[in-house]
């Protein structure tokens, strides 16, 4: 039911949405999230992000992820795909679309997929600047908390 | 994971501790009283200046026991994939 | 900078998405919201959801739902396209998309424009039936209750 | 909206109230004594059987005023637009 994906190639969100829906009469409501590469404001330019990721423990925490998505709320249908590799400023990083007969439901499961994705799968970005340094993104306390507004329910 | 007791772990490292150390994979076959991540961890930190380098902010360090989420009380077995990585950053 | 629209056609999912983010390299994330026709589980099969409006106002209403969301969030464009007339179970009916360069931003915001439209927008539904009876849909009080999370905010 | 005093009040009608008026628009004339959303509903309800039954569950009848929610107590000039409705269900 659940579409999972790591790949480096780009991904395609009206595809994605034809290929969640497409057929499912019994689907009130569809939330999604796509986050890309933001360009920095200030200081030398970004010129890429490199996506590093744990083959196999991956796919696994992202299965993990769903699962408690499709416990914890009434899911029709999921997809999460997550690029890794380099990406310029503008592309997209990661797609996430949940399905379900109600409206709340459908956007509750995608804030939530998108939370715990970013606190409890293996992926690490490094961004790359003009001036030839490179840098390991921080971990931000803000996702922690975001991730945690979802422990108790 | 393995039964054989003397197969060696497979110790991975990934984003900034994979600089540090200079390898992202290697097989290693600590004493047999090593028998948690934190000894592992201690055990590792002895063994080289680079794998030391790697694991010395230990509260920023995370750690997977056969691509499972690990602290430092989880018991490591002989055969186990161990992983070693920064905070995760993705999404 | 924002895209309001009133129209019997269906929309395009990518083609929206295409249009509100192409050339913007500022965006970190896109919440997306689809409202589609959910067919009845009992009772006489839903055959048919007709969509009527309000002319005019119903341009004037959301684009003063857009423009809060924009006072409340920081938010790079948005769109809302909104369905009228006759749609059959599985079609489209509302499209959210709102773009940010944070994601809670556009998630907070894809909520709140949906959550408004359902009860700040004059629309109104009628579902028709196999049986060839035909009810309005009465408004329900977890609509406005999602509606009213953002009034103090 | 217009200066004409005496102009007529565009009254729309929409969803169910427009299948029990039978209208979806009239041109009206109130005295010059229905000021308010409320005195209009008042003077429509007594005006034909057909708008007293759109308008008789008043708790759920909803209006606008030239395009704006409005209230009971909302001024009505001569040309308004006034609508009226029940609570919105799109989305």
């Amino acid at each position: 039911m659940a579409t999972v994906r790591v790949q480096t190639q780009d991904f395609d969100v009206g595809a994605e949405y034809r290929a969640l829906t497409e057929g499912h009469s019994d689907i009130g409501g569809i939330g999604c999230f796509i986050g890309t590469v933001r360009a920095n404001a200030v200081g030398p330019q970004l010129t890429a992000l490199t996506l590093e990721h744990y083959p196999g423990m991956t796919e696994r925490a992202i299965s993990a992820i769903v699962t408690e998505a499709e416990r914890r709320w009434t899911l029709l249908g999921c997809t999460v795909i997550h690029r890794v590799g380099s990406m310029r400023p503008g592309e997209n990083i990661v797609l996430v679309l949940a399905a379900s007969p109600h409206r709340q439901a459908a956007l509750d499961a995608t804030a939530f997929l998108i939370d715990w994705l970013k606190t409890k799968a293996p992926f690490w970005k490094q961004e790359a600047f003009a001036d030839g340094t490179a840098t390991w993104v921080d971990a931000r306390e803000a996702d922690d908390a975001a991730a945690a507004r979802w422990q108790n329910s | 994971m393995a039964d054989d007791a003397r197969a060696p772990l497979t110790i991975l490292w990934f984003a900034w501790l994979r600089e540090r150390t200079g390898t992202a994979e290697e097989r290693l076959s600590p004493p047999a009283d090593v028998a948690t991540v934190g000894a592992l961890v201690d055990w590792l930190t002895a063994s080289s200046p680079r794998r030391a380098a790697a694991l010395q902010t230990r509260n920023t360090v995370r750690c997977a026991v056969n691509q499972d989420f690990a602290g430092p009380d989880t018991p490591i077995r002989p055969g186990d994939e161990v992983a070693f990585f920064p905070p995760v950053t993705g999404g």
